[in-house]
């Protein structure tokens, strides 16, 4: 808890929400980037379109799904199809303007690894696994990455690419043929990252009320680079806090009922 | 052409060791019930073919029924790990269990694929990924009017599709609705198929984003009520959120895992009985 | 994001001369008064996509919007020949009419692709008939798993879509349902898409086998009542099957044909006062 | 009008009505086919369930329909599903046990020619086109064809193969790789042709009632080789006859009122 009256993942929550803009259709994983898109939907962006994988389009949920096909989400869609079309008609077909991904472990080149830690036959971590992540990364014109930063998530080194951010950096993903653009920022519970546009190297942009660059840097598994121009993320307003922590305790509420 | 025939006698018939099958439903409408016949009847060196393989999985996995599993996201949704799955793909317990695994993306294509009648599907994915350098069936293809490069996958053909729906009717004609997710597909995509069902009405309502499946495309359906459960079926009932919490501890712990399989799924008779048996101690919130 | 426009403007804004264009509506929800409106605006050089061309085309062949025509099916169902189709194709009247001739498995697959963006589609077609003599694109290729020989062909990617369909609400989402065809494959292949509807109601029922296209999937979304006549909307209108036979002999003549084209869309306003102008000759028996 | 009272249509529409085994899944060609389907399914093939292009699956139409999607189909269907899913879920697939079709024109080894008359680019006549034909030919198990016997129509040489019945004859079609294993009749006005078994080569099994071998021979354009064990037709029962004039009275009266 912040001095204000905010929690670090709250303050993360937020600042994600804010980068999705009304209207767009958003492709949205599952915990805490759909935590963020709905606390979006419920402030400054009331027409988005929230896309989930399981195949509801334009989801408007009261709570935050448990998992990615709740009833919630299909009770008032615009649309429900099936898996195949929500893969090929809307996100391989480029209809999904941003794509907003979580990660276990994420590399300098917002390359994402949901699968394994350690090796693959003898995995010292077996994760679930690639799931929608790797098209989402693929095919949204833009994604936006959220995790909590700390050594073991932002590594030099992935154990398994399970989603392509940029590849080896520099242009190497425009090689790979894909029609999305790739990663455009990475919210952390410190702070904002953002690819350089040369290099497309992580670059730390912003920073969270109270965090430090050291506190960053020492949570980062390689040597962050940090922006010349380094902003300060504007604290949560009443309403995004409020709409927020609302959001969470119908959530909580309905786990428990339900 | 569907009979409607009770779920032992379909799963006898229709499932037999060393098949593929494919269990589907997206969250929404998961076949338990099915899933607990087949471990009851003890079948083995199956390959599992599912996106998700969730609780249902979890339990044959760890009953021993599974050879292979093919899939693309492994765990509990919202809650963690599928413990019986780790297991056995970390320690070889109960047996150890080839994986392949693919995307949400290529998975879905590949039943697609097998669903037409088509030996591969194309799509634009996994490339500059690592799963091309651990599962064998995803291959480059070129495009012969452009000559761009994109990604084939094989049709995925299971021997059996098992799928749990709201309604048949006398027919056995089905209807599904809410999120219908992979299940049309998986069933076209199969040799055979077992549909579980809430109920048999004489005619369907029309319901928003409702799917069909004909009789004439399936083999067997069952009525089962409630046979989706601790997942939903969209009208009838909820999602038992308590119940995955509740599979974390009971998965976690091989005895505890084989003692509550024998419990509740070898030592009951149905899965009416294994609801019983759930509830009595506790399991069951609704 | 859909606007609701008037048609005159969607048109105008979205469908250039020039450009590869399909009308979609299998039999049913045939979007006429999009047609007429093109004709009416006379816009030119336009290559036609659509399974089957029906008198849609027929009529905007003979008026001279059409470089090209792809297309799987060219007849008056049930009546006879397109004979402004076929007097282009055998004479080149009004000009001389390219034509790219597939299958409907053939077409519904490309669209299928355009909508997936992928570059081409794969079936079991074609193999041991004329088509790929006279068709360039069909092409064979291997699966790269089993080694097995299909076709494919190249994806359709209309720069405009056209249907029709019964209902939009407020938003522009739109629904249509009975036979739905290939039109939200049409609809998705393409980079702008127009779609008439009959009525903009608050709220949608639901309807048997119901289709909603999103509304974030469109660009224009236009009332126009009666708008796919002569052909039928599900719980609207029926089909004038009486307005089919009555086409064949003023299509067989350029001139009665030219007369028509001239008094009844060319010289109308819109479709409303099209309805009236062919009612009032007796054409409409509805 | 043959003498006792019914013509050379009807006969060929029941003969082709009894092909129809009940509780199959049949593929539907518009016009003759959908007529002698459609008799089938109201007389001895009740279960009968019958597919049309337009996504009509267990069609159950009161009236014969002019076109391939009329209303009438949808109204009482099983399912209504795309084109896409009717090709490929179903066609393709395997699932259509019996596809019924109609030609233009026809040669001995089962090919049709529903495209041109004469030569493609300077056509003396342009015909529909393939329509669904080709597919329905390649793929269900089994294929009926229909179509009036003449000169015209039964030719040697075909001006286009739209579809494939036995290509060059023998096992010709085989190679092909289709999942389907061909006509396996063909009805006329004249009487009933099956393929050799070997050859595969059209052979006269049956002639209805009236008609002659020569009168047959007349109406083909090859040497039309004729069974030893040529059958006789048997005529149509009275229930065949009054159920197929009920069917096409009903079809004349909605098309006025349309």
């Amino acid at each position: 808890m912040s001095g204000n009256g905010y929690t670090a993942d709250e303050m993360m929550s937020v600042a994600a929400s804010r980068e999705l803009r009304d209207g767009v259709v958003c492709f949205v994983g599952i915990g805490l980037p759909s935590e963020a898109a709905n606390l979006a939907r419920a402030t400054h962006a009331p027409e988005c379109s929230l896309i989930y994988e399981s195949g509801t389009i334009g989801a408007k949920p009261e709570v935050l799904p448990l998992s990615i096909g709740d009833g919630e989400l299909a009770e008032n869609a615009d649309s429900v199809v099936s898996v195949p079309e929500i893969f090929n008609y809307w996100l391989q077909a480029g209809r999904v303007d941003v794509g907003f991904l979580g990660a276990a472990q994420i590399d300098k080149f917002a390359n994402i690894n949901t699968t394994v830690i350690g090796e693959y036959d003898e995995p010292k971590v077996r994760l679930p696994g690639a799931g929608g992540a790797p098209e989402i990364a693929a095919s949204a014109k833009e994604v936006i990455v959220m995790l909590r930063q700390s050594p073991r998530a932002f590594v030099e080194k992935l154990s398994f690419i399970t989603s392509v951010g940029y590849a080896d950096g520099g242009d190497a993903r425009g090689k790979l043929g894909y029609p999305g653009s790739g990663p455009s920022v990475v919210i952390t519970d410190f702070g904002v990252l953002r690819p350089d546009p040369e290099t497309k190297e992580l670059t730390l942009v912003g920073l969270h009320p109270g965090a430090t660059i050291e506190a960053a840097k020492e949570a980062t598994g390689w040597n962050l680079k940090v922006s010349d121009a380094l902003e300060t993320t504007a604290e949560p307003e009443e309403r995004e806090l409020r709409v927020l922590r609302e959001l969470k305790e119908r959530t909580e509420a309905a786990r428990k009922a339900g | 052409m569907a009979e409607i025939v009770g779920l032992r006698e379909a799963v006898a018939e229709i499932v037999a060791d060393g098949d593929s099958v494919a269990f589907e439903g997206f969250t929404h409408l998961i076949p338990f019930a099915a899933a607990h016949e087949v471990i009851r009847q003890k079948k083995k060196d199956l390959t599992l073919i599912r996106m998700t393989p969730d609780l249902v999985y979890d339990q044959m996995i760890g009953a021993g029924c599974a050879r292979k599993l093919v899939f693309s996201w492994g765990g509990n949704p919202g809650v963690g790990s599928l413990h019986r799955f780790r297991d056995a793909v970390e320690k070889g317990w109960p047996k150890p269990l080839e994986i392949e695994e693919h995307s949400h993306a290529g998975m879905a294509n590949r039943y697609v694929a097998g669903a037409s009648n088509l030996p591969f599907a194309v799509l634009r994915g996994y490339v500059g990924t690592d799963l091309p350098k651990v599962t064998e069936t995803i291959a480059p293809i070129t495009c012969p009017f452009t000559g761009e490069e994109l990604m084939a996958v094989p049709a995925l053909t299971p021997d059996v599709a098992v799928v749990h729906a709201q309604q048949a009717d006398r027919k056995g004609n089905v209807a599904m609705w809410g999120i219908t997710g992979i299940q049309k597909e998986a069933v076209f995509s199969a040799k055979r198929s077992i549909v579980t069902v809430e109920e048999v009405v004489d005619e369907f309502e029309p319901r928003p984003f409702q799917t069909i499946l004909p009789s004439v495309a399936l083999d067997a359906v069952s009525v089962v009520p409630n046979g989706a459960y601790p997942s939903y079926a969209h009208d009838y009932y909820p999602r038992d959120n308590a119940f995955y919490e509740a599979w974390d501890p009971v998965g976690r712990d091989r005895d505890g895992f084989e003692s509550w399989i024998e419990r509740h799924v070898l030592g009951v008779e149905d899965f009416a009985e294994h609801l019983e048996s759930i509830r009595a101690e506790g399991m069951v919130k609704q």
